[in-house]
């Protein structure tokens, strides 16, 4: 059989098996505690806990995490899409107990209902080949000042926060309650590199149409960034070697978006809106970026109505009172042209 | 030969030891019990440049996607760090045998890390040399694991935990990842599209698995029309509360009637709202249906794009043949690149249904648009007149 | 002095003079009629009368008018925003007396609060040179089957309704709760006379860029239209007597939108929304328009809460409901590509 | 010599009489009593085609703008029938006199008949034959009218009727526009734009002048903060009334102090709900402020476009000054019949703003970018990190 391992419930904890799609009703016990009883009156407990910030762990740690889990929890453990790690166990005193020992092995229990769940990034320079900013190094120092919200401070709502390294997202950018993207704000250069590549491709990538084919002398071709359109996106540096930034540690640097989420409850599904267009590069602290984010979450908790995420409250207090509220300066980079709603289904095969 | 230690890599340590610092779980002090290349990335931060770059082939038989290679462009510093990513059963949970082959073979192929879990819900295993990787993945798939998740492929599937764990699930997400693999794993394997796709898969609309947000393809369970209710729980409910439930629907959807309540299923938008505030008096309605989102995405051509209702699906068969087909046809007409929500955004959702073959309804339209400019052809000025008559009458 | 005459001081009614400025409230006493109350405890009543479809009087019926408004209104009288009249009494019995003469003269009084307001409809064929459908007449069907709601029938809000003959939405389209608005479909021919014209110019009127210029063999240049990006619009046409539309007589027609408002209340201001593409042009009676009309106005009055506008009661229901309880057909001309929020200021002169 | 009556002409009859009916005040009964060409009209319905075309020209001393002509393609049918726009007092107020002059002129030099009121609040002397329109504009202006509102130039400015008869206005928009004609009457009168500039004014946000909806300039009164609260009488006001008021402040602004309720001004948007509902006990804050919109129309080249919040200013001559400026720029800057709102779509708000001199700010977004597709130049790489460290800290 090719492919994941399957099937699914070959490696799930055994005794979750005759739940499994049976479930009736479910309880927060304590941040990062949940009851679930299924509908013969079985109960099982999930206990969340907190990952590293880019997910990343030593054999030596994750060694002790398996073993954890399997004295506790069925010997299995599942990882959340928000890079959690939860473990299922059939006992109140198993959940407690595991509690304790991931607690001493230096990982915090907590999330749901108005806490921080989840905080995700991406590779950034710790492995990634494109990061404009060091996502992991950011949020892990966001995580070092927040992490009293996941489970000890409320909050009026979810929060979840995530950092990525470029415009990729691959973080999970502008879906997020508050999110860190890389960006590169500088007109890329073109070297004699670029003939090794797919020039008519590389012309494509860009999403403003900023490159265009040229003759040299010679008769070979080569291409020009008008620098009047390039919006030093990095797309074509991506695409290609040979288009290179010269000065990425003068002039990358990442924004703050917020006010992404998926539940489509209250504002609906929403992407994350630029409230920070430009910071610069700070590490090890970035500390502007953290007084940022820390403003902006305590300006919501002050404010906010009971279960708005960020999203709900903007939306009910408007950007103007967001910014008068949170003392945050205002950019003409955060605006887009709103009543494009509606002209974009021209017609056939149109390009805009 | 002893080299002097570079300026960067003296500020980077400094760096290091700061970020190392807080309570919290810490990547660098994890990093530093590995053999990762912590210095390499101290100097990326002290320079405050990306060290690395992609590049570099290798060809692993049976092994078509999920290997990355990572040169290094300081490698007076640190070595290349190439990555291979290995799928996880569905529903995400491993057995602590697993765990604990994966951290064998990080040991003895890579740097001794593990980078679990992505945040496309794969485990990588990092700093695997370039004459190691064809060892490794023979040994990784003789160990019962795959790998994948790179190319112009279908990445990982990924979907919400849902019935494992949740009451509220409208499709058992794991069991629905299995059969997909079952029947897609060639186009999992075998990178044949324009672009990446990703399936990502939520049991309900609540949409922990983000599918409505990431995802090419995103798949939600949901149900017709109004949610359930349980009338006797309802007549037992703090008035209040109740109250508060009925003022809480978007779409005033919910009334009383007497100590009971009633439920348009015309304005129901199955937003779970009620379903969560009930405590189980309200849950999800018995005929399911299965929502369809096409083109979510967070960068290709345009940035960032929510997936968009594509279609709604009476069964869960219905459902995965669907995805069969929006790759097909998605794999002719898009440009090489271009990810399913640029496809959308440049030829616009109409032309977008009519080439996959499926009449717009009014689900698909978030809202409407505010101009005329758009065109009717002549089998339309025939047909529109007549239809609307049969709906509304007037010769 | 050039301009309009002025100063207004000089027009209005003598015993409105001393109010202005100083209003503290007023009162809708029937549809049509308000007392307005200024802070020193004087009164006086607007009455507002309905006008004709288009506005167009002949001057027999204007002098009547004129002399109605000597008579009970201080020689003085207005036309509105909504192209209705009002007439500002000092007394209520003037006011009563005023509506029984211009109900009398065939102009019936109404308005306010949850009734029909006003209709307005521009030239069309009656007047303008570029219409696709004759506005008039439409809305003439319309206010005959609908004046009921103007002063008798009570609806959960304030209604609105225009017409316009083509695109430019001279009579209001795209601001009123329903909105007619021509439309062609027919892609346009060029013909020699063309060369007439600003070639360049002509081209860039087209919204999709459809028009590209073309040297004949002869060396001589032309206008070339691009049928598969063409959407009909009209704009190319209106601007150069040389593209025609050749058979307007099967082709042009008129597109419903609704939920245009303009008061910030609730959803705010919005723009209507097309919620019928397309329906051919049936003189007199128009029959499915009024009829596709009517059944949206049902369906409101039946469904929405007190207060709710189109629009408003749109928003809460959402569309796909919209068009259950209306039982209209959808058709995909209806869809814009909603995600274009956030993509159109990429840059300096980047034409999208 | 007698011509045959053409079909059209007899089908169209048929309609006209069709037309007639019902007991609303109807175009074609006005029309009959005048010398209007109702067979003319009466065909092009039959043929379902416009049988008007624009064309010719007459120079007019002193009118380079007000006149339209208007050519018939069915001579044979009916006549031309050019039209004079004639600007009405602010307000809109006619004494009956004035309305007797315009009969008399129509009856003189037209067909009889008046449009009373264009949507674009003009009144039209329709069916003007081309050798009378000098004669026709001389009397014109003799008897106190004046004609204009066509071409590219300001055109008519209207207005909501305000202070003259309204409790919310916090502008005196009839006297604001006497002032903008003694002003800029030369821009009115002499076509300089790159396309038609309509300037509309409402006096509160209800915009009952259509200000941000349909005016290349529009100007709207307001005021700062809170509304004005009238605390003896919302003690007065009975309790559920008094919640709803609450309720229905869509910022949560509003909330209740013992008896008396207090209202957070950075969260009140002058949207009117609460002023309208609470029958003089709040009503509008006295320190006023005038919003600016830009770019509302409804074709061009993009089609129906709403105004944009623009810039807000403290007095009424710095809302005045304004247009001035903006018309400056707009004309330097827009391609030809390229309206404001184009223009603004075409190179985006913060170029808009940039070009305009006007510091962006929050009140110009209705909402916030979804994407990092934007530059940043050095000047400001340098000043936002400064001027973010100063408002929140954070070295
Ligand atoms: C590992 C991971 C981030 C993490 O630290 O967890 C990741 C890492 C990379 N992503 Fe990603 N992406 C990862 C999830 C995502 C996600 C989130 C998701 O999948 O749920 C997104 C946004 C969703 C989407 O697809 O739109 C994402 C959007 C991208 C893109 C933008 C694609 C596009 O639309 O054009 C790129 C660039 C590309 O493919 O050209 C990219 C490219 C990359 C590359 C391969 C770039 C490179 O060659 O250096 C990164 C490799 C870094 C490394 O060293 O591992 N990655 N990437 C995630 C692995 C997913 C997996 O296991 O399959
Ligand atoms: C485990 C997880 C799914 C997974 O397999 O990955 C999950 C599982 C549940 N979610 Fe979720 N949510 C999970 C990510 C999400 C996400 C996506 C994310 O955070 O990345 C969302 C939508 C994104 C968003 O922010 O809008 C999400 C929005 C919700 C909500 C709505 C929250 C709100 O905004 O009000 C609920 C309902 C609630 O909390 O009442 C919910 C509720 C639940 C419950 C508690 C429902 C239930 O009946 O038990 C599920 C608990 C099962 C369990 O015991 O684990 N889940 N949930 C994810 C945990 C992520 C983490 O580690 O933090
Ligand atoms: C008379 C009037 C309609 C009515 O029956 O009441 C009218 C009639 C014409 N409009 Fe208009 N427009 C009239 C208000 C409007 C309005 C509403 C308003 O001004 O409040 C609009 C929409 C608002 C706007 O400007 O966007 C409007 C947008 C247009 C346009 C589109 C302009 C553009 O954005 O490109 C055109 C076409 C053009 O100018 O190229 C146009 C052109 C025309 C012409 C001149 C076309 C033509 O040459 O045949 C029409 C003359 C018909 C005639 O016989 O009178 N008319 N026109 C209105 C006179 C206004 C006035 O007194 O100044
Ligand atoms: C006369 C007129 C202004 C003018 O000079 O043209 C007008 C005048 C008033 N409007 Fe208006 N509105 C007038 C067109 C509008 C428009 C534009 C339109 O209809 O073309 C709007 C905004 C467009 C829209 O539909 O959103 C408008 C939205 C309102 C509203 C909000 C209605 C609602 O949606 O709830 C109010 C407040 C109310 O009714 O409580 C209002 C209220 C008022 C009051 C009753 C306020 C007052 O007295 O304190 C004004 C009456 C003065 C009077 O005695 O005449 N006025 N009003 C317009 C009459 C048009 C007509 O003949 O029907
Ligand atoms: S977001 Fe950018 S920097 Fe981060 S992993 Fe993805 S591609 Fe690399
Ligand atoms: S950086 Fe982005 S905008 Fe600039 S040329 Fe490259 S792809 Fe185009
Ligand atoms: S998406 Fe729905 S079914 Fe899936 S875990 Fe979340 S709440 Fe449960
Ligand atoms: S699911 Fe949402 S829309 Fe449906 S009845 Fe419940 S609250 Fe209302
Ligand atoms: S909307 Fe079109 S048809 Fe009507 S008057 Fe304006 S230009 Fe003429
Ligand atoms: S009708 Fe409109 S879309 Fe077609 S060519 Fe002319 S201007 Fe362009
Ligand atoms: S816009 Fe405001 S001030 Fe003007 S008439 Fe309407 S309610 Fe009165
Ligand atoms: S004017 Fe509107 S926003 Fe301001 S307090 Fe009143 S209801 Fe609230």
């Amino acid at each position: 059989m090719e492919g994941p391992a399957r099937p699914y419930t070959n490696f799930i904890p055994p005794y979750l098996k005759e739940s499994v799609g049976k479930w009736k009703t479910h309880k927060v016990l304590e941040p990062g505690i949940i009851e679930h009883l299924d509908t013969s009156g079985n109960k099982i407990y999930t206990v969340r806990v907190a990952s590293t910030p880019n997910g990343r762990y030593s054999t030596e740690t994750m060694r002790k995490i398996s073993a954890i889990a399997r004295k506790y929890a069925g010997a299995s453990m599942r990882f959340t899409g928000g890079i959690n790690m939860e473990f299922v166990t059939k006992d109140l005193n198993d959940a407690i107990s595991l509690k304790t020992e991931m607690e001493d092995l230096g990982f915090p229990i907590g999330g749901w209902d108005g806490h921080l769940w989840n905080m995700t990034s991406c590779a950034g320079y710790f492995h990634c080949a494109l990061a404009a900013t060091d996502a992991p190094s950011i949020l892990q120092n966001l995580a070092n000042n927040l992490g009293k919200y996941f489970n000890k401070e409320e909050l009026p709502a979810k929060l979840t926060i995530s950092s990525s390294g470029c415009p990729s997202s691959c973080g999970n950018s502008f879906l997020t309650d508050i999110s860190i993207s890389g960006i590169h704000t500088e007109i890329p250069i073109v070297t004699p590199e670029v003939s090794k590549c797919d020039l008519q491709g590389t012309a494509y990538t860009c999403p403003v149409g900023a490159i265009q084919l040229k003759q040299l002398p010679d008769g070979s071709r080569t291409l020009e960034i008008r620098a009047n359109l390039c919006i030093g996106c990095g797309l074509c540096v991506g695409a290609c070697g040979g288009i290179i930034f010269e000065t990425p540690e003068k002039t990358d640097g990442h924004a703050i978006s917020i006010g992404g989420k998926a539940v489509p409850s209250r504002v609906g599904t929403t992407l994350g809106r630029v409230v920070v267009p430009y910071l610069p590069n700070e590490p090890p602290y970035y500390k502007k970026t953290v007084a940022v984010v820390t403003r902006i979450i305590e300006t919501w908790k002050k404010d906010a109505r009971k279960g708005e995420r960020i999203a709900d409250w903007v939306d009910r207090i408007g950007w103007e009172s967001f910014y008068e509220k949170t003392g945050l300066p205002f950019y003409g980079q955060s605006m887009e042209y709103l009543d494009v709603r509606g002209m974009m289904t021209l017609r056939d095969g149109g390009t805009r | 030969m002893m080299s002097e230690v570079p300026e960067e890599v003296i500020q980077g340590r400094k760096i290091l030891n700061e970020l190392k610092k807080g309570d919290w779980p810490n990547f660098v002090r994890e990093a530093e019990k590995t053999r990762y290349p912590v210095d390499l990335y101290g100097a990326s931060l002290a320079l405050k440049r990306d060290l690395f770059t992609t590049g570099g082939y290798v060809s692993v038989p049976g092994a078509p996607t999920g290997i990355l290679m990572r040169v290094t462009s300081r490698p007076d510093i640190g070595e290349n760090a190439n990555i291979v990513r290995v799928l996880i059963p569905s529903g995400n949970f491993l057995t602590s045998d697993m765990l604990d082959t994966l951290c064998e073979l990080a040991d003895k192929y890579g740097v001794g890390m593990i980078h679990g879990i992505s945040t496309g819900e794969d485990v990588e295993i990092p700093g695997i040399p370039k004459e190691k990787i064809r060892d490794f993945i023979t040994e990784l798939r003789q160990r019962g694991f795959e790998c994948g998740s790179t190319g112009d492929a279908f990445r990982a599937v990924t979907t919400c935990v849902g019935s494992l764990l949740c009451e509220y699930s409208n499709l058992n997400t794991a069991e629905f990842r299995d059969s997909f693999y079952d029947k897609y794993n060639d186009f999992a394997k075998f990178p044949t599209f324009p672009h990446k796709v990703k399936v990502k898969v939520s049991g309900c609309p609540i949409d922990c698995g983000r599918a409505t947000q990431k995802a090419d393809i995103g798949i939600v369970g949901s149900w017709k029309g109004a949610p359930e209710v349980n009338q006797s729980l309802i007549s037992k409910m703090d008035s209040e509360k109740l109250d508060n439930i009925i003022r809480s629907c978007p779409t005033g959807a919910i009334s009383r009637h007497g100590s009971g309540i009633s439920i348009k299923g015309e304005d129901c938008t199955q937003c779970m709202i009620c379903v969560r505030n009930s405590g189980g008096a309200i849950s999800q309605g018995r005929e399911k249906q299965y929502l369809i989102y096409a083109g979510g995405k967070l960068r290709g051509k345009k940035g960032p794009l929510s997936g968009k209702l594509f279609t709604k699906v009476n069964s869960i068969e219905e459902a995965m043949n669907l995805i069969g087909t929006m790759v097909d046809i998605y794999g002719e007409q898009a440009a090489r690149k271009e990810r399913m929500g640029d496809l959308m955004f440049r030829i616009g959702m109409k032309n977008f249904l009519d080439l996959m073959k499926t009449k717009p309804q009014a689900h698909n339209a978030k809202d409407l648009r505010t101009n005329i400019f758009y065109s009717v052809n002549g089998e339309e000025r025939e047909r529109m007149p007549e239809e609307i008559k049969k709906a509304v009458g007037g010769e």
